[in-house]
């Protein structure tokens, strides 16, 4: 192994790049869908009538008991036996989405949890209704309790996208087994791509903390959490 | 040097597939066994030496050869001029022919008409290439190994898969009713066992042990029982 | 060619159980000694420890483990050193574990209030003391449930060590499945394996919770 | 603390029964969690304009008592009628209800991630629709009330804990309620913020509000107060003007606790 | 709460400068967090047996005061004498004033994982290297005395907040200090739970401990404290008698303060 041999893995810049941008965008949806449905998952499981919150409960611990490689081929090879026939990226897509809500209804509702209970009570002494309270008052600050949780979950899930190359998503890693394949260059291919993995990851946490702090819970000063 | 080592160790690490039938999978008591066991396991005998088998998937084996963590791979590979690069090929021990498969419909004459056609493939092997080279149009689905490749093409994600003659016939012998046939041939790629590169002594007494069972009609017995018809004409 | 009778499928996943768990406990085991270790250094020396221990705990946290094992299984032999499989998996997964078990654990311990501190600090405590006496001990409770949820995680991750050839659940229900052609058969039988083992560890987290939490 | 001069200016200003019906009236109330009874046979009739203190041992139900009224708790007998609309489970009565209804916390219970600002107008803009720059002149002619205008862009956890109770109580005016609830208002403030708060809320009283304030602050009490009630064990012991209260209790329990909190 | 009746037996009973040597000294103390100057030029003697009751607006300094004394803040300048040692950053030094000061804080800190006889006897076994028995009997001896032998076996989220300070009382007494630090024992208490932990401290008082307290129960610091001392931004702006620390406080801002926190 010596520089000369990363030269071939360079050369594959344009399919590595595609795989970056499949990499990003698969990780972006899914994360996106994942934590706006993990948020209504937390509150179904907290407000919503008996038989959601058990079906809920099922749902994520399912999702959160078993490896994501088998619930992608479950997905991918499984549900057209049962009709539901998904491209590769749309079931990747599902796969990572439907693997992060569990995950994130779990931790929204730890957060929500830890609201004091003064809060809730403030809010409907105002006479604001129910959902009113939970997404103007009760979330936010959840939210923001629970954000650095919330990215590692993320960060987990752009790693995990790398799943996705065994359903011929050509995502990075498919497009690493490529080039390792085409060129025989193993290592140099996984050690560029295990890089550019690592990258990616400390820019998705820094991206993550500033959205937290400019969309997500705003920025107000934490001390006031009692 | 490589063969004065198994001779030393008293064993020799051959990598098998265990995906990829009928050149190997396992029984019921989840042993490895196919073609290419039968096959590590004359060389074994002849070398005098214990076998031992690695499980490898078609991706990684010329990785475990590559690395030096196995002597030999016998999994059914075929040999082209990258693999030539990094490895040594002993002669053929199999017959193997890669091509198209899918439903009755539609139609395949030529490479043309698999334009536009999704067909799933096992990453990193032959058919991969073939399809690359023979049919650019061809939107070409890769897998990581044989079984995820076969199971997209029978959950109907995709229209046709590539794979080994071998590879479709046990399918077919399985699932009777299944709506198969070939399409397409896409190259004749008869197997070979692939060395660590540059290791000349062992090579050439895999490459004796292998004509001398060609010679005897090892080599046809072992078709006759795993292909189902004798090995014929091999290229050296 | 098929053999399987679905019993058959079910013996010989069962029979990768046993892998599947002894992988689990040595990276669970590696993986706590590693970050113990790492722990000890960040709080004995802060300065000095601090950023080498965040890099690690950095870099094995933002890379696939399935990148990680292929480097070193393939890796390290190319550059001559010889691993075997079982090398390979426990040093990757106990890598991997160490990483998160550090940054959790060190979490728990700066979450004990620092009144506690205090309190025994004026009581004339050592440091050592009110370490092991004081802090330590109820770090310990608040890490139970991470804890917990971490061990599920490795559980699950041991089916990444079937990447480097090893025959574990998950590869065995591979195998299976290449040999039978059935693989929901084969896939769904080894969810339902899983899902069994975390879903047990899990309770007895909770139960483990409930029993000391006063 | 405490002990403010008893010639206070308000006392006894109000004649117990006054204007247009009661404000609020319990009858028969009771409520238990689980087993535990924590009101027993409640009654009590509050007229418009009147200002009741509640004090009591720790957990003698007076939290309990006032979040029935706004229906933060359920009680399970008797009648509750607030401003004339009795509490039943109907959603929409509650909402009415708690219209009319502004409480304090002890704990403020301030919005942390909204500004000073938005804390106020978040019920008036979504509550009663409110178009922004109304509720945000509304708010201000609050926040000027309370004393604290310039902290309007500021966010709870920057402000001080007297400022933040006041903030509180100007959040509960934003309303316009009929009836204000305090819940030990000042008990989780530092001696010298409490002062401003019992300021604001005097004020408030002199304004004519119907108040009824859990408290332990006797020298505000013997202020304000037109009625002092003492419970303990769920139940209403003693109820009187304060005057009396506090020279003449008739009650054994009432003295004994009146000396542990002036004692000291 | 407060205004204790003002005769109280114990107030100048000790002379100011009492015994053999002073208990605590600093002069010159400067204490800086960052830019911010926290303690300016602090001179304190304390002599043996001497009770002082440390008053002043929050942020004012008052806590990090004390704590400097056992060294839970470092100074920066100046020198801290404590029982005539001098406090530097030799770690053996500082394990030692910590054996001979006692210190309780505003919210307990108890050891929640510890029942309450094992708070108390963990310091006596580790530190003071007793035996199990022994300490024992020691941390019985004082837990009868804060008047709660029958909880022993408890843990302290099992007990309210009256016990659980008075558990820490005994607790900082186990060790035998010669010296206690109060950090405002009873601001997180309900007004009841004040008393029993104020009754606690008066009979330390009386049995001659050297004590300095931050609080602001006047009634407390009228009966038993030799001297009341007002802090604000750092400074110690008065320090005086009780009677004539209440009746004639030589500055502006101390008659401010006064009239705030005794004046609602
Ligand atoms: N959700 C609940 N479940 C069970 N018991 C409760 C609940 N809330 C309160 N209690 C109990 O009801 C009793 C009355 O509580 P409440 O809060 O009304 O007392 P309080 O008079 O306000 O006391 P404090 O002065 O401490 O605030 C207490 O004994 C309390 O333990
Ligand atoms: N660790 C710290 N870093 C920076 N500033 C601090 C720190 N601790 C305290 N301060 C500041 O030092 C000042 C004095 O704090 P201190 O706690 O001594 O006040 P105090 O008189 O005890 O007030 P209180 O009555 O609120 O307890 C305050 O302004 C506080 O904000
Ligand atoms: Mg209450
Ligand atoms: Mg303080």
């Amino acid at each position: 192994m010596n520089l000369s041999s990363f030269i071939d893995v360079f050369h594959s810049w344009p399919s590595l790049l595609n795989g970056l941008v499949m990499t990003v965008m698969l990780t972006l949806i899914s994360s996106f869908l994942g934590v706006v449905l993990g948020t209504l998952c937390a509150w179904g499981s907290l407000r919503g009538p008996k038989a959601l919150r058990w079906f809920i409960r099922g749902y994520v611990e399912f999702f959160r008991n078993t490896p994501f490689l088998g619930q992608i081929f479950f997905i991918f090879f499984g549900l057209p036996a049962l009709g539901l026939r998904l491209d590769p990226v749309t079931a990747a897509l599902v796969a990572l989405t439907i693997n992060l809500t569990a995950y994130a209804c779990e931790i929204i509702r730890a957060g929500i949890e830890a609201t004091p209970a003064g809060q809730f009570e403030a809010a409907s002494s105002l006479g604001l209704k129910p959902a009113q309270a939970f997404f103007l008052v009760i979330l936010p600050p959840a939210f923001q309790r629970v954000w650095p949780a919330m990215t590692s979950q993320l960060v987990i899930i752009l790693l995990a996208s790398a799943l996705c190359s065994q359903i011929s998503v050509a995502e990075l890693s498919y497009e690493a087994n490529m080039i390792a394949s085409r060129t025989f260059r193993n290592f140099e291919a996984y050690i560029v791509v295990t890089l550019i993995y690592l990258g990616l990851a400390v820019l998705f946490r820094d991206m993550l903390s500033w959205v937290g702090r400019r969309f997500v819970y705003g920025d107000f000063a934490t001390e006031a959490q009692r | 040097d490589a063969l004065d080592d198994i001779i030393a160790r008293k064993t020799i690490r051959v990598a098998v597939p265990t995906d990829y039938p009928p050149f190997g999978s396992v029984g019921a008591d989840m042993q490895p066994r196919g073609m290419d066991i039968d096959v590590a396991n004359l060389i074994g005998e002849k070398l005098g030496v214990k076998v031992e088998l690695v499980p490898v998937t078609a991706p990684n084996r010329v990785a475990y050869l590559q690395s030096g963590k196995t002597d030999l791979t016998i999994s059914s590979l075929g040999k082209t001029e990258e693999r030539a690069k990094v490895i040594d090929f002993s002669i053929a021990y199999s017959p193997f022919f890669d091509a198209v498969f899918g439903k009755k419909e539609p139609a395949v004459k030529d490479y043309a008409d698999l334009s536009g056609k999704s067909i799933s493939v096992t990453r990193g092997s032959m058919q991969d290439k073939e399809l690359e080279d023979l049919a650019p149009k061809a939107v070409v689905k890769r897998f990581e190994d044989n079984n995820s490749t076969i199971a997209a093409f029978m959950s109907g994600q995709v229209e046709m898969f590539a794979s080994g003659t071998p590879v479709a016939a046990a399918i077919k012998r399985r699932n009777p009713d299944l709506d198969l046939e070939l399409k397409i041939v896409l190259a004749n790629a008869p197997c070979y066992v692939g060395v660590v590169k540059g290791e000349q002594k062992l090579l050439d007494k895999v490459n004796a042990i292998i004509r001398e069972a060609k010679a005897s009609g090892e080599i046809d017995r072992l078709s006759v029982k795993w292909l189902g018809a004798p090995a014929g004409e091999l290229p050296e | 060619m098929n053999d399987f009778t679905t019993w058959d499928v079910f013996r010989n996943l069962l029979a990768a159980v046993p892998w599947t768990i002894y992988l689990s406990l040595i990276a669970f085991a590696g993986g706590a000694a590693v970050s113990l270790l790492l722990l000890c250094l960040r709080f004995a020396f802060p300065r000095a420890a601090g950023t080498p221990v965040r890099l690690y705990v950095q870099l094995f946290q933002g890379t696939p483990l399935l990148m990680q094992l292929f480097l070193v299984y393939f890796g390290l032999a190319l550059m001559g050193v010889q691993t075997t499989p079982l090398f390979a998996a426990s040093l990757c997964l106990s890598v991997y574990s160490s990483a998160y078990l550090t940054e959790t654990w060190y979490g728990c311990v700066l979450a004990v209030p620092k009144g506690q501190w205090e309190a025994s600090s004026s009581l004339g405590l050592k440091h050592w003391q009110q370490m092991l006496l004081i802090v330590l001990p109820q770090a310990l409770r608040l890490s139970v449930p991470p804890t917990v949820g971490l061990m599920v995680q490795i559980v699950k991750n041991t089916s990444l060590a079937s990447i480097v050839g090893f025959v574990e659940l998950t590869r065995a229900s591979q195998i299976i499945a290449n040999a039978t052609f059935e693989p929901f058969l084969a896939y769904g039988a080894v969810a339902f394996i899983y899902f069994v083992i975390c879903f047990s560890i899990s309770l007895c987290g909770r139960h483990l919770e409930k029993r000391i939490r006063i | 603390m405490s002990n403010l001069a008893p010639s206070a200016a308000l006392a006894p200003a109000l004649p117990v029964s006054a204007s247009s019906g009661a404000a609020i009236e319990l009858v028969g109330v009771n409520k238990w969690y689980g087993d535990f009874h924590v009101l027993r046979d409640i009654d009590l009739t509050v007229n418009r304009g009147e200002r009741i203190v509640i004090c009591g041992p720790s957990g003698s139900g007076k939290s309990t008592m006032i979040r029935c009224i706004n229906r933060l708790e359920e009680h399970q007998q008797g009648s509750i009628v607030v401003d004339g609309i009795e509490l039943t489970n109907d959603l929409k009565r509650i909402d009415e209800i708690r219209r009319e209804v502004g409480m304090c916390f002890q704990h403020f219970n301030l919005f942390p991630h909204l500004t000073i600002l938005e804390n106020l107008t978040l019920a008036p803009i979504w509550v009663r629709k409110m178009p922004k720059k109304e509720a945000d002149e509304l708010a201000m002619h609050f926040l000027a009330k309370v004393k604290i205008p310039e902290q309007a862009h500021k966010y709870p956890g920057q402000l001080s804990g007297g400022q933040q109770q006041r903030v509180a109580i100007a959040r509960a005016l934003c309303m316009k309620p009929k009836i204000m609830l305090f819940d030990e208002p000042t008990s989780a403030l530092d001696p010298e913020m409490v002062k401003e708060v019992l300021e604001t809320m005097v004020s408030l009283a002199e304004e004519g509000m119907t108040m009824l304030c859990v408290t332990h602050e006797m020298g505000f009490a013997r202020q304000v107060a037109n009625r002092v009630i003492f419970m303990d064990a769920g139940q209403i012991i003693e109820m009187n003007e304060p005057e009396a209260f506090f020279s003449n209790p008739q009650h054994e329990r009432t003295r004994l606790f009146l000396s542990q909190i002036l004692g000291h």
